[in-house]
């Protein structure tokens, strides 16, 4: 065995460099678990020296609802709604990582007008998913508009899903072996309806906020997280791609037809300061929305006619085995590992939610940055609590 | 009769506010007791019909130097907030200021008040000749002394070489 | 590469660590020796040809029945787009590994994850900790002897 | 299960007279409100008028000083307000029509109109707390300290000729004088409420809004330095004769320096883009996260009087004041309501308005600055291009008097190219107003327009 040097230094331990001549005092704030700009109830504990924040370390687990536990006592059916409540700005996507991992295992063929309505559901929730981040990281910058834009926007997207499965925020649309109803009458219509009166307000978001010469300051430069540093914390999704790297599961290892379909992967460039800071996270969710959108339309002008759902028994059992499979949620990657005993519940359920390790590389990258630019960099992360908690 | 009864209004208050900051132990409430200290004198300056003093008292030393008077005591520990001089200390401390008093009554005692018309005290245009015009040589004076503090405050908060800026890139480095 | 050429790679670096190997879909993984597992991440992250650089997951799956407790380390390359897995078997009255956060740092949440809900300790990690439970919470939730606790902190919870 | 058990707090003294008091007046009144929504508006509106013609006319000097004074400084309470109030339900119309929204609808009749006297009745209720640690007296007092400033700026604020409660020579610097005795009070609630997010809203606070002082003199004393008066009476004066002869477009210099004060002015009332003594993403609710109840309304109440009185020092040092922008127009006569002889106080209120309303505009477009780029931004860019304007103002002046033809000439061409750029910003402003105002239901979309009936 030959002895490999380790690149990375876990030194998650920081001292406050605090200039010798000036005797400070740390001041130690406890930022959460209520607080208007973590997105939920993280609670993060910043030593601070004047407005400089020296280090910050989070903690979780104020929304720990045991969806693991709960896993290994339900059936793979009832486990359904809770994916729902993982990432519950993206259930629709959650819904679909579950069902993969479900049908990879046992080995369940869906059929294609489920492929492309799953991918139509996807990618809307997607959007809606984005706006809500988008919005919500205007209101952490302090900009209350473009928020409530975008939950205009998202308004009509959860209409729509209303229409298609009833509820609009759990959804449990994308089951197991397909999509559980066919679409309403009219549905495609008011879908496209909605595509054509939302791409031309991406450009609105752009004038609004993304080019705002203010949010470019409290943005560009800060947070800064270089590639490798992104890959090394395994960031996934826009926080990964906000770094330059070119990485979609999507395109990666195509899963539920995204083969069939043409986007791109949009990436962070670093044009309103360094590669992978706060803004060009910020602007990969502005340009994946009208990725979205090209994906959304291409498969309404493709949708194949047929049925929705596979045959699936009631009481579903997989043969023994493992598998881990993963999706690209709008957050980055939601991964199931999946443990059968072949029996009708999982073994195990292990849910690598995007946000939990988004979120780890917090303490690394609040550092020496000051107070405000706390709330853009967890905004910019677009963490979502319930599914670092599960 | 109006007059005396406003002039008690305002130097009663001066009084109560000046002893307070004497006889208190809470470092920022003395601040607070010395800007209202302020606001009573200037009260005090309107009586006597120096408007412009007064108003620049407020607007300089209580809009100014007593909120960063205050901002320089708030940052200070709550432990630290709380103060009492020791025996010997208030000994040598009440020396110190009897003797400032009694400097300043005989300075008073002796000024031979000349009952000399004021031109107008409250005449901003007058006081501006004045300035420039009779008194130009201690103003440039003053202006000078002004800006070396400055300068000074300047050279004592110049960034440090090891000083960390948010902006410096280390918070980045792995 | 397809599995079975990592795994070729894989034993021509370190043949006695490797205990077995399933090249099959849908989880093509090893199983290393709990001593050798450091030295092969690094190796399955630095090697020219596999650069495993994304460690997307690490489980723990308690297996009273053989006494085991298994760790997976799910991993992912962004440079050659092939996924692999890599797994310990230890024992489960005393589980503890070897922490590779020093390969991959992303590993320090999950192994404290694995650290609270498995009870799995992982040996230099810079901060193991709890991560969801609180941090006074007793046992380990995920595993399958777990006793539900009756009373936390004078919160009573009905059955 | 566990149940978490609340402290009874019981009221005690005076506010517990105001809180029982407010909850039997308000079960009384609510009902009667809503039925009488229209009758109250119209009633209110007319105890107004006749309270301003009452003490334009009948305030005669035959009544003794302290009488007169009196009466003017309860109208001047009551305008402060009505300022408060009108401003608070403005600032939720606009925020609510520049995002989509309708804004509060429902309480009174018309447009939510009796929305703030709802607001204040039920802050009114709340319990008053007091963090336990927190410093008692002087939490008590910040938010007075607070308040009273701000409406004493408006004792020197001219509404017009012999609409002024005080003309002195130093009537800027008391309106100034008092905006920065404000600022004593916020950091005195950040210190008091001992909580870690209110003393670095003090912290800030204190910064900014004493750095910020400088600029905004400094903007002011350009103007001052062009009329060569303190008094706001003679600065207002100095300004009749329509849209042309307004401070702002007299020099170029003039021109900057409305505008630095503006931002200046922003930055001392805590508005956006400069609220970070209170922003609510990064300190919750800064210096009065602790504050609730009435105390609370205090604090909230300073805010939209500061920000009408700087509005107002605006109007008077650089728009004209109290005179209409057509009065050059009509011969020297002012346009004249029947009912009053004087329109001038209408004039400088609406002015007034319109860049309060310019602030909340601010508000709801931009996002927050970051508190080292507040500090950059003053003492880099502010200070020393206020400096410039101050002089180059004095130099204006300087040979603006001594009359050379040549000069003349050219001042005249850019004072009326300045009041045209200032007619085309106007215009550019109304153009866009009306683009939105007709193309409303395409910009807002369909699904809006659905879900908002009456829209």
């Amino acid at each position: 065995m030959k002895e490999i040097e380790l690149q990375y230094q876990p030194d998650l331990l920081h001292e406050g460099e605090v200039p010798s001549d000036i005797r400070t005092e740390e001041l130690v704030l406890n930022m959460g678990p209520q607080h208007p700009s973590t997105h939920g109830v993280l609670r993060v504990i910043l030593h601070t020296d004047g407005e400089l924040v020296l280090k910050a370390v989070p903690y979780i687990g104020y929304l720990h609802r045991c969806a693991e536990k709960i896993a290994e006592k339900v059936t793979y059916r009832q486990f359904t709604p809770y994916t729902d409540r993982l990432d519950y700005l993206a259930a629709m996507n959650n819904n679909l990582g579950f069902a993969l991992a479900v049908e990879k295992l046992g080995g369940i063929e869906t059929p294609q007008r489920a492929d492309y309505l799953r991918v139509i559901f996807s990618e809307l929730n997607r959007i809606a998913s984005h706006l809500v981040a988008t919005g919500s990281y205007g209101l952490d910058m302090g900009a209350f508009t473009p928020f409530v834009y975008c939950f205009r926007e998202r308004e009509w997207i959860l209409d729509l899903f209303e229409s298609a499965c009833g509820a609009r925020l759990t959804y449990s649309y994308i089951t197991i072996g397909g999509v559980r109803d066919d679409l309403p009458d009219g549905w495609v219509g008011r879908c496209r309806d909605f595509l054509d009166y939302f791409e031309p307000k991406i450009s609105e978001y752009n004038d609004l906020l993304s080019f705002n010469h203010i949010f470019v300051h409290r943005t560009g430069n800060v947070g800064v997280c270089p590639p490798d540093l992104a890959l090394a914390y395994a960031l996934t999704g826009p926080c990964l791609r906000g770094s330059g790297v070119k990485w979609d599961l999507r395109k990666a290892t195509p899963y539920s037809r995204y083969d069939e379909f043409d986007f791109d992967v949009p990436v962070g460039r670093g044009q309103n300061g360094t590669l992978g800071d706060c803004w060009d996270r910020y602007f990969v969710r502005i340009e994946e929305m009208t990725q979205s959108v090209r994906i959304i339309r291409q498969a309404l002008d493709r949708l194949p006619d047929g049925p929705v759902q596979a045959k699936v028994p009631r009481m579903l059992k997989l043969p023994a085995g493992e598998i881990y499979c993963e999706v690209e949620n709008p957050r980055g990657q939601l991964g199931f590992h999946l443990v059968s005993d072949g029996g009708t519940s999982p073994y195990r359920l292990k849910v690598r939610g995007p946000s939990f390790c988004n979120l780890s590389v917090l303490p690394v990258l609040a550092r020496n940055c000051l107070l405000a630019d706390i709330s853009a960099l967890l905004g910019s992360l677009d963490i979502v609590m319930g599914e670092v908690d599960r | 009769m109006l007059e005396k009864v406003i002039f008690f209004l305002f130097a009663v208050p001066a009084v109560v506010a000046g002893l307070a900051i004497l006889l208190g132990t809470n470092i920022v409430r003395m601040a607070y007791w010395f800007s209202a200290m302020l606001v009573s004198v200037a009260g005090l300056y309107f009586l006597m019909g120096a408007y412009f003093l007064g108003v620049i008292q407020i607007l300089v030393y209580v809009g100014g130097v007593a909120v960063l008077l205050a901002f320089g005591v708030m940052l200070t520990s709550r432990k630290l907030a709380r103060l009492r001089p020791g025996r010997g200390e208030a000994v040598w401390l009440a020396g110190v200021s009897g003797v400032l008093l009694l400097g300043l009554v005989l300075s008073i005692m002796h000024a031979g008040w000349e009952q000399r018309q004021i031109v107008a005290a409250d005449s901003i245009s007058e006081i501006g000749r004045s300035l420039l015009g009779d008194f130009l040589g201690p103003f440039e004076l003053v202006s000078v002394l002004l800006l070396v503090a400055m300068l000074g405050a300047a050279y004592l908060a110049r960034p440090k070489a090891q000083t960390h800026g948010p902006r410096d890139g280390k918070g980045t480095t792995i | 590469m397809t599995p079975s050429d990592i795994i070729a790679v894989l034993k021509q670096y370190d043949a006695g660590g490797i205990v077995s190997v399933v090249a099959d879909l849908p989880y093509p993984h090893v199983l290393v020796k709990a001593e050798h597992l450091v030295a092969v991440a690094a190796f399955l992250k630095t090697d020219p040809q596999l650069r495993f650089d994304l460690l997307r997951c690490i489980s723990a799956v308690d297996w009273p029945a053989n006494n085991g407790m298994e760790v997976s380390y799910d991993l992912i390359s962004t440079s050659f787009v092939h996924t692999f897995a890599v797994k310990v078997m230890l024992d489960r009255r005393d589980p503890q590994v070897e922490s590779v956060s020093g390969v991959w740092p992303a590993a320090q949440w999950h192994e404290r994850e694995a650290f609270d809900l498995m009870g799995v300790r992982f040996l230099r990690h810079p901060d193991l900790r709890r991560i969801l439970m609180p941090e006074d919470w007793t046992g380990h939730p995920l595993r399958k002897d777990y006793q539900d606790v009756v009373e936390y902190r004078g919160l009573k919870f009905n059955p | 299960m566990y149940t978490f058990e609340r402290p009874h707090v019981e009221y005690q003294g005076l506010s517990r007279v105001i809180v029982r008091g407010a909850a039997a007046l308000a079960g009384i009144i609510a009902p009667w409100l809503r039925r009488l929504a229209w009758v109250v508006f119209l009633a209110v509106a007319a105890m107004l008028v006749v309270f301003i013609w009452v003490v334009g006319r009948f305030i005669n000097p035959l009544l003794p000083w302290f009488i007169r004074d009196l009466v003017v400084v309860l109208g001047l309470l009551g305008f402060a307000c009505v300022v408060a109030i009108i401003g608070i339900w403005a600032e939720r119309k606009v925020s609510g029509r520049i995002q989509s929204r309708l804004g509060p609808m429902r309480t009174g009749a018309w447009h939510g109109w009796a929305q703030s006297l709802a607001d204040g009745l039920k802050f009114v209720q709340k319990e008053d707390l007091i963090p336990r640690e927190a410093d008692e007296p002087l939490f008590r007092l910040a938010p007075y300290v607070t308040l009273v400033p701000a409406f004493c700026a408006y004792l020197a604020l001219p509404f017009g000729v012999g609409w002024v409660f005080r003309s002195g020579d130093v009537g800027l610097l008391f309106v100034l004088a008092m905006l920065a005795v404000e600022v004593l009070g916020v950091i005195m609630a950040g210190w008091a409420s001992n909580s870690k997010w209110s003393l670095y809203g003090a912290m800030r606070a204190a910064c900014q809004l004493v750095s910020y002082e400088i600029p905004m003199g400094l903007s002011l004393l350009a103007a001052v330095v062009a009329v060569g008066s303190l008094n706001l009476v003679d600065i207002g004066q100095a300004q009749a004769g329509g849209w042309f002869s307004w401070l702002v477009f007299q020099n170029p210099f003039l021109f900057l320096a409305f505008f630095t004060y503006y931002i200046a002015s922003l930055a001392s009332c805590k508005r956006s883009p400069f609220d970070l003594p209170e922003g609510e993403s990064e300190l919750v609710a800064g210096f009065h996260t602790e504050y609730s109840g009435f105390r609370f309304v205090m604090f909230f109440f300073a805010e939209y009087v500061a920000m009408f009185a700087v509005s107002a020092l605006a109007t008077i040092i650089f728009l004209g004041g109290w005179h209409s922008p057509l009065s050059g127009l009509s011969k020297g006569t002012q346009m004249q309501f029947v009912a009053f002889g004087d329109t001038s106080p209408l004039w400088f209120v609406l002015k007034s308005t319109f860049l309060v309303w310019v602030q909340m505009w601010f508000r709801w477009t931009l996002p927050r600055i970051r508190i080292d780029q507040v500090m950059h931004a003053c003492v880099k860019y502010l200070l020393p291009f206020t400096l410039l304007l101050f002089l180059g103002s004095s130099l204006w002046q300087l040979y603006d008097n001594q009359a050379h033809p040549a000069f003349q000439g050219f001042a005249n061409i850019l004072h009326y190219g300045l009041g045209c750029v200032g007619l085309l910003l106007l215009g550019l402003y109304f153009a866009g107003a009306g683009y939105g105002y007709y193309n409303r239901n395409r910009l807002v979309g369909q699904m809006a327009r659905n879900h908002l009936p009456g829209a």
